[in-house]
């Protein structure tokens, strides 16, 4: 039911939407049943001149089973509801898949900056990568993220890979993300931290392994030579995109 | 309703513990919340970091021993000063009480004595974990010494005249509870290193 | 409005006593500097030392059932405030997260954080 | 035993500013309650015209910036639930009726009770001082987190955030001190013959809500003196760079921040108990299950909070165990509405004003409720998080208990507090201007949470995938149906000061209600019952067979009952 409001750009991103539907219908169906009980009750036992009220203290059990029966079938949705809750989140923030490469996210007032390995594959190398506010990823390809943050706290949010987890300062929190479709999607800053929370837009650019490979061609910095910002976006890339778009 | 009458409301003890020691046991339940919180911050802090056992090692073990003494010593009067007031003796029950906040001023005057070593060393309340924590903890504890004892001098000037005698009970039942947050103050500031 | 006598009065001085003895124990038992024995003889005290005032001091034995019990559930309360944060305060790594060493923050990052347009 | 007083007729100041009555505390923190939720109100104007009508000039305020937009949703949110709902839902309703439902002539201390407002009215003047001080007030949300409500340099706002900090710290004192007051008066000033299964169910849940919240708000008291150490003594208590931890504030600012939203929601529940039964004639179906359910909900308060934190960087591991004690916790929630609901069966409903306020907090709280079961199972919340999905949440709970649930206690109560019916026609007017557009508001923030929008931004402007248009048209709907909820809250406003003085006058007892604030002429004088009561039945008897008329006083002795004429 989310992917009608925002696209689903990454593995576990249907997981999250199952789990919306199921408790979407669940409790929907409460809610309705609910209501309607009530507006049904507003309706038959409305003031009429002559009628008087009944004396009901609320232990009379053929009454109060019209609660109990109710209440235990919520409660079965509720463990309905629970299970696959925390199996999903089992499976996003407890259990982390090997990793093909990793990135090094840092928030700070009012920036996200990437620090990625470069063409030799390991971080913390001399070649790596240090991009603000803008990530290159490969497709298919699962990324473990180490969250930090320099100041205060902040959020990192994909919304459409379904990702969120806050940096905390003073932290490194890891955690996973496989993209499975190409394009370009919003990061966010959920966290209030400060006067650019509005501000601290990223965008995460998901390329075929062949655009990707061209990119860290294109930016991989000669090993001693030091940090260099990523040139303006390449002018191709809205080509790369709309030819690799199936 | 001018200032002297007491509504009924007051009167009335509908639980059979009157109105005057009923308050009294819950501002000391609010009160070990805000204890029990501050203190469940330090002791995780204090496991986390071990290493502020050594800053801990520069706190005056004798000083902090000795105000314990004294407030144990003050907690008795303040329920000697109770004893008294049951047996409707106004004046002794006052003179107790009187006691009893002189032995909280000696407390505070010896933790005065205590901090100033401590400034002078260099340590004040911004210089390091263990160290803000010793002085919001040491600081909030005085604090309810301090209002502990105006109460009690307020309390005590009336037990004199035998007046609201019931009142000498309650203000001991607070004290006791500053003392127990001070026997628990005692070990994890002074003698956990 | 006088009170009526609703406890009655055991030796205070004699429970005094015992409570200065009990502080002594405990500093004596920070002198022998092992680290545990230090540690179980001072908050054993302190549980004992509070256990004789609550109960002889503040009369909690004769008071209502209720007040001891309401006492007894505001620490529940604080011991649930812990179960709760100890995981995150008091460790300094856990599932898929560890504190950085305090002295090192987060790696700067060449250049101000220019906004790429 | 009377209690004629005598004392010296009392001057202005001395009647109305320094009055140790009940009766006129509760009028004090009502009006500086009301006062606040219109400051509250114009501020969720003003940035929800920057959300609906970005970066144009906002009439009556001028243009908002990023930094304003901080400082107005920050003071919004505090302000509501420190300085509207609190003190009206708790300390008005609370000192107006506990003395007299519980058949007493004052507080057990009323002095400590005129104290706690005049601390309040401290409060609330240090967080007004805090909007004139250089840098503006506070930016950093209600729930300040460390490191940025800490340092200065981070939040750009260091006076406002100090002033913030202490108006808090100065609203919890006011509260604890009155909470302490409701505990003692409700346990210990009862009227003769009141056992425990007697007590009107909104005395029974303001007390409960003062416990709950006099258990929880001490540790917050405590992270309140470490952050303001922390703001102006430069420690390191939430600094990670010298041992501090800012998921301690989190924890701490959680742990009553959770009962924290049950204190506000059981004085909601008891008000609606009440208008329900009177208007349905009908006695509360299951008086003694509503009180337990209410006892399971005040204690599992305690064990939920780090919902608030599945993905704030707490040990994943806790987030399953918070996400069991969540849905947990709904259950007995579920219980109280199903038994509210269930009242209404066999009575005989009359839709006066009162009675439609109450059905409306059922029906909406219902909408909150259930989608907190979104919010609460874990798996979701990593989507949802800080979302609009919450806000849209969390204002269908607090618009029922801080706006619908306090319009039906205002107009039940009217008539016995000022002494004048209010307008029915108006009143139905306002009702219906205010529940249809508080609809139209925050379902589409429904739409827009579940589609991305993040919370606490004053523009969408950087984000791509926010900034489709069909998201802007739904922010403006949402925009357009608050000036018309807010043009609406007018009528009422007119309604409540023309019926002050042109109101019909109202009897001691204009709906006929059962429980004994009833039985005292309104407006109560002072001293409230020339005789003191004594109460021989539980407070909803309606509809007794073989009483004359549908309802039984609490203090009119079983004899008495049959030989009742229509009074």
């Amino acid at each position: 039911m989310l992917e009608r409001y925002l696209t689903a750009a990454s593995t576990y991103a249907h997981w999250i939407d199952y789990q919306f539907l199921l408790i979407a219908v669940l409790v929907g169906f409460w809610l309705i049943v609910a209501e309607g009980a009530m507006f049904w009750l507003i309706f038959k036992f409305r003031a009429k001149n002559g009628r008087p009220t009944q004396y009901i203290t609320g232990e009379e059990k053929h009454l109060v089973r019209w609660i109990t029966i109710p209440h235990i079938l919520v409660i079965l949705c509720d463990i309905v509801i629970i299970v696959p809750a925390i199996m999903v989140w089992y499976n996003i923030k407890q259990v982390l898949p090997p990793p093909d490469e990793t990135v090094r996210v840092i928030g700070q007032q009012w920036a996200w900056s990437f620090q990625q390995a470069g063409p030799d594959g390991v971080l913390d190398t001399a070649d790596d990568i240090r991009t603000v506010g803008e990530l290159h990823v490969k497709v298919n390809t699962t990324y473990h993220f180490e969250l930090m943050s320099r100041d205060v706290v902040h959020s990192f949010s994909v919304p459409s890979f379904r990702l969120k987890q806050d940096a905390l300062p003073g932290r490194t929190i890891t955690g996973w993300f496989r993209p499975n479709r190409v394009g370009t999607y919003d990061i966010q800053c959920t966290q209030m931290c400060g006067i650019g929370h509005a501000m601290m837009a990223g965008r995460i650019i998901v390329e075929t392994p062949q655009n990707h490979a061209a990119w860290l061609m294109r930016n991989a910095n000669p090993a001693a030579a030091g940090l260099q910002l990523p040139p303006a976006s390449a002018g191709n890339e809205a080509a790369t995109v709309a030819e690799v778009q199936r | 309703m001018s200032a002297g009458a007491k509504p009924i409301a007051n009167t009335r003890s509908g639980t059979g513990i009157p109105t005057a020691r009923l308050i009294t046991w819950w501002v000391i339940a609010s009160e070990i919340v805000i204890f029990g919180g501050l203190l469940a911050s330090y002791v995780m802090h204090r496991i986390g970091h071990p290493e502020w056992a050594e800053s801990a090692s520069h706190t005056n073990t004798w000083a902090g021993a000795f105000n314990t003494f004294v407030l144990l010593t003050s907690s008795l009067c303040a329920v000697l000063a109770h004893k008294a007031a049951d047996a409707h003796d106004g004046p002794r029950a006052a003179r107790l009480l009187r006691l009893t906040a002189l032995g909280g001023l000696i407390f505070l005057t010896v933790k005065g004595f205590e901090w100033a070593a401590d400034f002078r060393e260099g340590f004040v309340l911004s210089s390091g974990g263990f160290w803000s924590f010793y002085y919001t903890l040491a600081g909030l504890h005085g604090l309810h010494v301090l209002a502990g004892m105006i109460i009690m001098l307020i309390i005590a000037s009336e037990a004199a005249k035998n007046q609201e005698m019931q009142r000498v009970e309650c203000i001991g039942l607070y004290w006791h509870f500053v003392d127990i947050v001070w026997i628990f103050l005692f070990p994890l500031l002074y003698i956990a290193r | 409005m006088t009170t009526e006598a609703h406890v009655q009065h055991p030796n205070y001085v004699k429970i005094w006593a015992i409570l200065v003895v009990l502080l002594v124990v405990s500093v004596l038992g920070s002198m022998t500097h092992i680290r545990d024995a230090v540690l179980i003889a001072a908050f054993g005290v302190a549980v004992i030392k509070a256990y004789l005032v609550a109960k002889n001091f503040m009369h909690v034995n004769v008071e209502k059932r209720w007040v001891p019990y309401l006492l007894v559930v505001c620490l529940l309360f604080i011991a649930i405030l812990l179960a709760g944060v100890a995981p995150d305060v008091m460790k300094n790594s856990g599932e898929n997260w560890n504190k950085n060493p305090s002295s090192q923050s987060a790696p700067s990052v060449a250049g101000a954080a220019t906004k790429n347009e | 035993m009377s209690t004629e007083v005598q004392h010296a007729e009392p001057g202005i100041f001395q009647k109305y500013f320094l009055s140790t009555d009940h009766k006129m505390i509760a009028m004090q923190y009502l009006f500086t309650g009301m006062a606040m939720a219109l400051i509250g109100g114009f501020f969720a104007y003003v940035f929800r015209m920057q959300l609906g009508f970005p970066n144009q000039h906002v009439p009556g305020y001028g243009l908002v910036t990023p930094g304003k937009y901080n400082a107005l949703v920050t003071m919004h949110g505090s302000i509501m639930i420190f300085w509207v709902a609190m003190p009206v839902l708790i300390a008005a309703f609370g000192n107006f009726l506990i003395p007299l439902m519980v058949g007493c002539d004052d507080m057990a201390f009323p002095r400590i009770n005129r104290l706690s407002y005049q601390i309040f009215l401290l409060s609330a003047l240090v967080l007004l001082a805090s909007f004139l001080v250089k840098g503006g007030p506070f930016g950093g949300a209600w729930t300040g987190y460390p490191p940025l409500s800490a340092v200065g340099a981070y939040n750009l706002t260091p006076i406002g955030a100090t002033l913030w900090l202490l108006a808090v710290a100065l609203e919890f004192i006011a509260f604890l001190l009155g909470g302490i007051n409701f505990t003692v008066t409700t346990m210990n000033s009862r009227a003769p013959g009141m056992k425990m299964y007697d007590i009107p169910l909104v005395v029974w849940m303001i007390v409960l809500a003062s416990v709950i919240f006099m258990c929880s708000v001490g540790p917050l008291i405590a992270g309140a003196v470490m952050l303001l150490f922390d703001q102006t003594m430069s420690t390191g208590f939430y600094d990670p760079t010298r041992g501090g931890d800012p998921l301690l504030w989190q924890h701490l600012f959680w742990f009553f921040g959770h009962p924290e939203v049950y204190v506000v929601l059981l004085p909601a529940l008891g008000i609606v108990a009440e208008v329900v039964a009177v208007f349905a004639r009908k006695k509360i179906f299951g008086y003694k299950t509503v009180l337990y359910t209410t006892w399971s909900v005040g204690f599992l308060s305690f064990v939920v909070w780090a919902h608030h934190q599945f993905v704030a960087g707490i040990d994943p591991r806790m987030a399953n165990i918070f996400s069991i004690t969540t849905l947990l916790i709904s259950v007995p929630i579920t219980e109280m509405v199903f038994l509210y609901i269930a009242t209404l069966y066999g009575g005989s409903i009359h839709l006066d004003t009162p009675m439609l306020w109450g059905l409306a907090f059922i029906g909406e709280f219902m909408i909150g409720g259930v989608t907190g079961i979104f919010l609460g199972s874990s798996g979701t919340d990593i989507y949802l998080h800080d979302s609009y999905f919450v806000i849209a949440h969390f204002h269908y709970t607090f618009v029922p208990i801080a706006i619908i649930a306090v319009y039906a206690g205002l107009t039940f109560w009217y008539p016995k507090m000022f002494g004048r019916m209010l307008n029915e026609t108006l009143g139905k007017i306002h009702f219906w201007g205010t529940v249809i557009p508080f609809n139209v508001i925050f379902i589409p923030l429904f739409i827009t949470g579940t589609a991305g929008d993040q919370r606490r931004v004053y523009s969408y402007a950087q984000f791509a995938e926010q900034s489709r248009p069909a998201l802007q048209h739904l922010r403006t709907t949402s925009t357009i149906a608050l000036l018309f909820m807010l043009a609406f809250q007018f009528v009422f406003i007119f309604n409540f000061f023309w019926s002050l003085r042109r109101g019909k006058r109202a009897d001691a007892n204009p709906w006929r209600s059962s429980t004994l604030e009833w039985t005292v002429p309104s407006p109560p004088p002072h001293g409230n019952f020339a005789e003191l009561p004594i109460v021989y039945r539980g407070p909803y008897e309606y509809g007794l067979p073989g009483c004359a008329e549908d309802f039984a006083p609490q203090n009119v002795p079983d004899a008495a009952l049959a030989g009742r004429s229509r009074a």
